[in-house]
């Protein structure tokens, strides 16, 4: 499935499509990727589904994209 | 309801860009009152380093989306006659305009409070990000107050 | 303290003229934020006939003397870089800005509130008046709500 | 001395600048306008003595200038 990153995760993830192994929910998407990029877990972010924020875990499809988004600062 | 505006420019909004919008409302004659914001890019000191231009990116799609919503909320909620929103992408050099949201309604009252809105729900909630390019290339991830 | 500043122009203020003044600025890099506030001549209806235009007079240095007070107690209240007012005398026709509000700041709060804060003064406070003119030549004082 | 006129209230005096006997106070003034200008009394305004407001009856010199202000309409 698609992840797609944004702002400082880019730096971090060295990529802003990220190509990853379907997960069930966010829950398993956010420990696969906390497993290969250990310095995501030190930041503030959150996911969007298919464009829409979560604030809990959300089951996935394989056709899911998942975007972590860091703080905004447009403006 | 209306389709998604793109609000997306490559680089700075020119003051040129800025009048043309204002002069477009003449023919709008139930109009009495504008409330325009812009947002410049500011040199701030950072560690003796002066920003020398901020470069933005968007997650795109969400962005118009979310943008969209927030048109739609503020036109129920006041009496507008219509609005504008251009947000830079890429490179925005110091001194020059990365934001221009620009309210129109019969009355002051609306245009003022609807802009001011929509100011802070750009700043809240659009998924823009602006990286700060320093005068010696370092950069440093902007974060909205 | 400051010397008192002209406010007044004659005619409409024209869209190249705020242009320019947002340009002017573009030095300032020390500005992360503008608010600009413009009023426009409508179209209003009464009994039928169209408002044509607003014809504008002033008790001109009384009107300078408390704008400049205005400005003075903006500047003490709020961090702003910079502040420009702008208002027509004589005709201003439906469609045509009348008055031009600008301010400047490091931060949007600032400039924001403080724009707002000096039209409602202005509005208040200045004394000026406007003339509204019909399409058949009838006219009607203006009254601020 | 002399009296200014704006807005409305030049309609109904007839012009811009009055040329008024020298009043002791705004309240002798007044009276004497409403006196000249029968129309004025109905009318909202305020008066200010060489350009500034005044809330209540204030002393005049001949060369004070005394302007009658409608409601304002600038903007």
């Amino acid at each position: 499935m698609t992840v797609l990153t944004f702002g400082r995760i880019v730096d971090i993830c060295g990529a802003g499509v990220l190509d990853v192994a379907p997960q069930p929910d966010t829950d398993s998407l956010e420990a696969h990727l906390h497993g290969r990029y250990p310095e995501l877990k030190g930041l503030t972010y959150v996911l969007a589904v298919d464009q829409k924020t979560i604030t809990g875990n959300t089951p996935l499809h394989p056709s899911s994209v998942v975007a972590v988004l860091p703080p905004f600062s447009g403006g | 309801m209306d389709k998604i505006k793109n609000i997306f420019t490559q680089g700075p909004i020119s003051p040129a860009f800025i009048a043309d919008s204002i002069a477009r409302h003449a023919s709008k004659t139930g109009i009495g009152a504008h409330s325009i914001f812009l947002g410049q890019v500011r040199a701030d000191i950072q560690g003796g380093q002066r920003v020398a231009g901020i470069e933005y990116t968007a997650y795109e799609p969400m962005a118009l989306e979310r943008m969209h919503e927030i048109r739609e909320d503020i036109f129920t909620r006041y009496d507008l006659t219509c609005m504008h929103v251009h947000h830079s992408l890429g490179l925005v050099k110091t001194g020059e305009v990365s934001l221009f949201v620009f309210t129109s309604a019969p009355h002051r009252r609306a245009a003022i409070d609807a802009c001011n809105e929509v100011v802070e729900s750009i700043k809240a909630s659009l998924p823009v990000w602006g990286k700060e390019i320093f005068d010696n290339q370092d950069t440093r991830w902007k974060e909205n107050r």
